[in-house]
């Protein structure tokens, strides 16, 4: 066997998203009998505006479950998304309103602030050897009080700015299509996705994510540096969530420095709904997309529905686990 | 002789409202010339927490303890300790189901919830659709406000339907995404009245994101609040008076280390603000941002 | 002509362990220096700081006459170093070519992978060692002789001109070892130096060129292969005489049948497989690589289910679903891959020895009997020649074959009728081995039905009374033990169904 | 080396609370700092009531920690904790509020309540092959909404049932020795640890959970029925849940249904700094127990020291990851 036969060939899109193409379908099944199920209770769901509402609400916890997918693929966890997504949403308001800086540098410093975080957390996990979770736990209390010291506890809003609350609430592709005014941050979401499949498995950066999730010990015995690898792959993670701190305070016009606390597990959530495996070594961006977009139907189909919110709760609990299991039982079934 | 401690054991910490109470205390403090701190639990459910906080409190021998019980029963046992080692406790925005507390600085969340509705009810001609979106279901001020709201409406305007009662945990961005799916639906909604600051802040973010032009009633004041009260895209809101609170509470327990008799309520009131009056002294007095 | 390498008075120490003790060795351009030594010897720590896994804690080491101290797999690389380790050391989630080129994969600029280039470069490196294997396939779905031959392509991908293998070949069966000595031929003609460790003795007079012998982490001697009888080579490294006689084989064949399976099949991997076996016999169970051996083994001990097939102890159907119901059945089951089905490493020797069967050492109340358990694990430290410290040493801390006999310790304390051992000596030294033949003799004797599927074909008729060949998941025939000759068995071993069907499947 | 050296033994204490020793005494030494630290900064630390409080606060937070090391021991993770003990708790209202049962019947029921969603969550681990993460997610979710559902939304006093707030306030060791006025909810938390290190050390149950941990697919072809064991050790876990539940409950005098979320994180945060692994096949409760109590010390500390509450979070996040840091650096030693 010397000709190598071309069973691997993959389309287009298979290729942006490489990798396990078959689990990524068994969420989306997930995701449709949501979409049909809703549909059926409410004539309401199944409008334009509302799949917008939904994909908006997608986008910070979408980008939040991005950034922790390349965290989890490589074996790790990062409980710190949530505050640190607050942390550089601050950092922005200092720069934009107190400091009065010009809008491209509120951006910059946003996605620094985050990387520079996700920096200390990978270092604190790579070259101190404090295990991940322990890590961005600890990331995660300091940022949250970082976020109320610096604010000195109070929102700091972008009134001076104008045109901060267009990166998430404008829609560019509506000025084009005015048929689908897709909001630039849902925009965002997806160039983030795009830009994170292409890295994750057409990149050096992207290979050691998961060569680190599979065997961490055996990549450092093939001479790699794996300890400045992770701490690569948690900066990367770091800007992102700084992507998403923009997004969540241009949506809200505002740094809410009390928020954040909770939506790393729900970030998580995402992650492992859409198939990417907390052992590490396996997962896909696609799925982590919908993966959130399982999670956003669900909770706008439940309020729709008026459903009380402690059902909420209880409902959303026995979906998540229920869509893991049904994942565990096709894919058993696939092999 | 050292400056009296008096430490303030509030119900929670970084909301914009707390942050004014402690805003209100430390001008107090600085007035009296007494030293005092300010801690709550992260949420205000954490009873547990908040006893823990009393008992480090207690142990740096304060010459007086600021309460604000996140449970009316929970924490007596505690405060009876406060009061054995002679401390003298001043509560404060909700009261205690005791009468260990020298006094309490207070409003009325019942009332100034039913004054919402009168104006929501005023807004959108007395009849139609309306939603409440709260902070929490198990908070006194997240049951009472919302409690004050719908018996109001049930007693007078019997052609108002409260079509939805949701929480949204006082976060912006929840309470948004909330508002935007009470939106989807019920297309003929005609108000929602957000219950606190983070819940106001998400209706309006949700109705302005949906293009909807509902009537919406705040509660609580901010800089957001006030911008959007000032504009017309809220229609008013209800505010306390936090800093009054914060002030009351500190200027009773020195007037209480001092012997002086202090009464056993002390209402620091509630407001409705609107564009038309926000800027009235009396009004712009109580707003903070 | 100046070494590659030299090591002198080399030192080593674990907690509780000196592992080395004043080691010298040295490596030849051209050569295959054969590292030869018991389970525990120290080898491959040896190797380790040789290549810059482990720091030594005293002595020299000289690379191209000028000291070195590798302090790390890079450097090592630096200077030409190269390993095979024994344990498999792979990333089970990525593909034959990524775990290749591991750290040092074609890029295009910005950090982009070149793809294309990592597989055709594995692809070639496939080629010159005759293995027929698409570089984009899952190593998780290879077994583990598959796996060991990405590992050795890996290391032959550095173009070393030290190349260090540890036991390369315990996992290969007799034409993949044929192969891999070609390659070693050829790289010995280039003038790279080979340190090779296995404990297949028959190897060291095919290939080797001198042979260094270590003992209790002490270096015994250094001698010309082709000089030294093998015997002697084994006296050096047990410090004692070992006898090898032939045993004689009872006749078996009127025994009760303890085991039968019929018709046993399970997809592509086990098809209608049927055979017995007696009380008191052993079955040896040969193929090629991936034939299917463990994978009826895991069925009978209902670690795999099955498609279709009935399984008999005593006669009588048993309906296995699970390892439990086969350990209740009678079935016990030794897994060619200790370290991930085998042992829990992370615990002490005493505990793993007691696994099986704790039920043994807990009282009503569910309280475990300490003191007991040390008892037996003692019992069996000295019974199988385990080398620990003592019987609460972790197990990952133990040598490979010592590893091994811990896991035969904890089967032979549950006591079961029919035992089925998959590569049972894998990398257990010659001492031991012959200890575990014994032993595997021993627990016939007492009229227990043993299979031992095994790779080494010497073994396989040393030690059955029938031999059992499979291919490509089919049984192709069963051998009485008088005549059956290595030949006859490979013959069996490569009885496929048809050519075509075979090169589709393996390219898979 | 053939000789065995004894380098093992181990002291009666040492072996109550087996597996590891050496690592207890590293997290000892954070403690002793901590506790030296506070001391010299306040006067007001040293005080046997302060002492005495915080040993109350690590009550719940201990008992939940010590719930959360079983089942961490065994490769799993536990974020149900926290509110499992509401659940357990509003359960025991019910019962003795609602419907006027007797004090022992509320006692079991709490217990029960936990053992019985312990047993859920261990079946959805070991049966249905659901990560624990997601598992105990889908629980917390689930057990949040039951809670509200079930109380209504309001607290459960136990007004109604006198002695019930004996559990946790009374003190049967101060009436033995008025000197030491220790509440009874501190004596059950070393009871309940005491129980959990023999079972630990001592018995199958404690065998299989290091065993789980440490190679799960090799005890399952050892022939043991790993699933029910799992299962045994969640239940396990969740009645232990189940007396942190009476405690707090008891503390409170009545059963608050919105409490427990943010409880995991801090249980899981003591059972690490305690040094168990969270990889499985490692831990001890005592080092638990100190783990708690390094947090409790650390919170009252900041609190009588009147550190402003957002450094709090922070200099509690950084002391989390030094504790952990300064365990690895002294085991790195020790070795
Ligand atoms: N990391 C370690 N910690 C403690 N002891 C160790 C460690 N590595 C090896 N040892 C001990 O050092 C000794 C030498 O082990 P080594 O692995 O070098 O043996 P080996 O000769 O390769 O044996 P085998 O043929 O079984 O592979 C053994 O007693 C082993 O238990
Ligand atoms: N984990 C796995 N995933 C997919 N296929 C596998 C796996 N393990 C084995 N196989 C396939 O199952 C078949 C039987 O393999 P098995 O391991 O039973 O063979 P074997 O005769 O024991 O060989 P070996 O000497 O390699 O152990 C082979 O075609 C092999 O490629
Ligand atoms: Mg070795
Ligand atoms: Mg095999």
């Amino acid at each position: 066997m010397t000709a190598i036969p071309n069973v691997n060939k993959q389309s287009a899109l298979g290729k942006l998203f490489a990798g396990g193409a078959f689990q990524k379908i068994l969420a989306f099944a997930s995701l449709i009998i949501l979409l049909i199920g809703f549909s059926l209770a409410s004539p309401n769901f199944m409008q334009t505006s509302n799949m917008i509402a939904i994909l908006q609400a997608t986008s910070v916890n979408g980008v939040l479950a991005i950034a922790a997918t390349l965290v989890i693929i490589t074996g790790g966890i990062d409980l710190s998304v949530g505050t640190l997504m607050t942390f550089t949403a601050v950092m922005t308001g200092v720069v934009l309103t107190n400091l009065g800086m010009p809008l491209p540098i509120g951006v910059v410093t946003g996605i620094a602030t985050g990387a520079f975080c996700g920096f200390i957390s990978g270092t604190l996990v790579a070259k101190m050897k404090i295990p991940p979770f322990i890590a961005t736990l600890g990331m995660m209390l300091i940022l949250k009080g970082l976020s109320l010291v610096i604010s000195g506890t109070r929102p700091i809003y972008f009134n001076d700015t104008p045109g901060f609350d267009l990166i998430s609430r404008g829609s560019l592709i509506g000025e084009v299509f005015p048929a689908v005014p897709i909001p630039n941050g849902v925009l965002i979401l997806f160039l983030v996705a795009a830009a994170a499949s292409y890295i994750l498995s057409r990149t050096v950066l992207g290979r050691y994510c998961f060569a680190l999730g599979s065997n961490e010990e055996a990549v450092r015995l093939s001479g790699v540096n794996t300890d400045n690898w992770k701490i690569a792959i948690y900066t990367l993670a770091g800007a992102i969530v700084g992507v998403a701190g923009l997004i969540i305070a241009s949506r809200l016009n505002s740094a809410q420095p009390a928020l954040g606390l909770g939506y790393e597990l729900e970030a998580i959530a995402a992650v492992v709904i859409g198939g990417t495996s907390l052992s590490g070594g396996r997962g896909t961006i696609l799925g982590t997309l919908i993966g959130a977009l399982i999670m956003a139907v669900l909770l706008n189909g439940l309020r729709i529905l008026s459903v009380a919110q402690e059902w909420q709760t209880v409902v959303t609990g026995a979906i998540i686990i229920l869509a893991v299991y049904a994942d565990n039982v096709r894919r058993r079934k696939g092999n | 002789q050292t400056r009296h401690y008096i430490p303030l054991i509030s119900k929670g910490f970084s909301h914009q409202f707390w942050q004014a109470v402690k805003l209100g205390s430390e001008q107090a403090a600085a007035e009296f010339g007494v030293d005092v701190t300010f801690e709550g639990p992260d949420n205000e459910g954490q009873v547990d927490r908040q006893i823990d906080m009393l008992a480090a409190a207690l142990s740096k021998n304060p010459a007086a303890i600021g309460f604000a019980a996140v449970d009316s029963q929970a924490s007596i046992p505690m405060l009876r300790q406060i009061d054995e080692a002679g401390v003298p406790i001043i509560a404060f925005d909700s009261g205690v189901a005791s009468d260990l507390p020298v006094t309490t600085c207070t409003t009325d969340n019942l009332a100034s919830a039913a004054l919402a509705a009168d104006k929501m009810a005023e807004a959108i001609g007395g009849a139609g659709k309306v939603a409440i979106i709260s902070h929490d279901q198990t908070s006194v001020t997240g049951i009472e406000r919302v409690d004050g709201f719908v018996d109001q409406v049930a007693a007078k305007y019997p052609n108002i339907e409260i079509v939805t009662i949701q929480y949204g945990g006082g976060d912006h961005l929840i309470s948004t995404e909330i508002t935007k799916s009470i939106l989807t639906a019920n297309p003929d909604i005609k108000g929602i009245f957000g219950a606190n600051e983070g819940s106001a802040i998400g209706v309006l973010n949700g109705v302005t994101e949906s293009g909807s032009d509902i009537v919406i009633i705040g509660y609580d004041s901010g800089a957001a609040q006030k911008d959007a009260v000032r504009s017309g895209l809220m229609a008013g809101a209800i505010t306390q008076n936090p800093v009054g609170i914060g002030y009351e509470t500190v200027k009773a327990a020195v007037m209480t280390i001092n012997g002086e008799s202090v009464p056993k309520v002390i209402d620091t009131g509630f407001y409705y603000y609107d564009a038309g009056n926000m800027d009235d002294a009396a009004i712009a007095a109580v707003l903070y941002d | 002509m100046t070494n590659l390498v030299e090591m002198r008075g080399i030192e080593k120490r674990f907690p509780g362990v000196h592992a080395l003790k004043n080691v010298q060795f040295d490596l030849r351009p051209g050569e295959v220096h054969a590292l030869m030594g018991e389970n525990g010897a120290g080898k491959s720590t040896l190797m380790k700081i040789m290549s810059g896994i482990y720091a030594r804690d005293g002595g020299d080491m000289f690379v191209d006459g000028k000291p070195a101290a590798p302090d790390g797999p890079r450097a090592a690389q630096n200077l030409g170093i190269g390993i095979i380790h024994q344990e498999l050391s792979l990333m089970n989630d990525l593909t034959a070519a990524q775990n290749v080129l591991i750290g040092r994969e074609p890029r295009r600029r910005f950090g982009r992978l070149d793809e294309p280039a990592l597989n055709a470069k594995t692809a070639e490196i496939f080629t010159s060692l005759n293995l027929a294997m698409d570089p984009r396939t899952m190593v998780s779905t290879q077994t583990i002789a598959r796996q060991q031959l990405i590992e050795i392509a890996k290391a032959l991908s550095y173009e070393p001109r030290v190349l260090i293998m540890d036991e390369p070949t315990a996992a290969l069966n007799d034409a993949e070892i044929r192969e891999l000595f070609r390659v070693i031929e050829k790289l010995k003609s280039e003038g790279v130096g080979i340190v090779y460790i296995s404990h297949r003795m028959d190897e060291i007079k095919r290939i080797a060129d001198r042979v260094t012998i270590l003992r209790d982490g002490a270096y015994i001697d250094t001698l010309q292969a082709a000089d030294t009888p093998l015997s002697k080579i084994i006296q050096l490294m047990v410090g004692r005489e070992v006898t090898q006689t032939a045993p004689d084989i009872p006749d078996t064949s009127d025994n009760a049948v303890a085991l039968e399976v019929r018709g046993l099949s399970r997809g592509k991997d086990v098809r209608d497989v049927s055979f017995n076996v007696r009380k008191g016999e052993i079955l040896g169970l040969s193929g090629l690589m991936g034939a299917g051996r463990t994978e009826v083994a895991r069925i009978i001990f209902g670690a795999d289910p099955h498609d279709t097939g009935e399984i008999l102890v005593s006669g009588q159907p048993v309906d296995i679903r699970s390892p439990q119901m086969a350990v209740q059945a009678g079935i016990g089951y030794l897994s060619e891959d200790r370290k991930h089905f085998g042992l829990a490493v992370d615990m002490t020797v005493r505990a793993n020895i007691a696994m099986a069967d704790l039920t043994q050492f807990t009282s009503r109340t569910g309280v475990l009997d300490e003191a007991a358990m040390k008892r037996t694990a003692d019992q069996y430290i000295n019974q199988l020649g385990i080398r620990t410290p003592s019987d609460t040493q972790e197990v990952r801390l133990l040598s490979g074959g010592n590893q091994q006999k811990v896991v035969i310790a904890k089967w032979l304390l549950r006591d079961c009728d029919v035992l089925i051992f998959d590569e049972p000596t894998r990398g257990i030294d010659v001492g031991a081995k012959s200890e575990i033949y014994a032993l595997l003799e021993e627990l016939a004797a007492q009229g227990r039905a043993i299979i031992v599927i095994s790779s080494e074909l010497p073994e396989i008729l040393r030690l059955s009374h029938r031999i059992a060949v499979m291919c490509e998941g089919r049984l192709t025939g069963i051998l009485p033990r008088e005549g059956a000759t290595q030949e006859e068995i490979m013959k069996l071993a490569t009885q496929t169904e048809n050519l075509a069907d075979k090169t589709k499947e393996t390219t898979q």
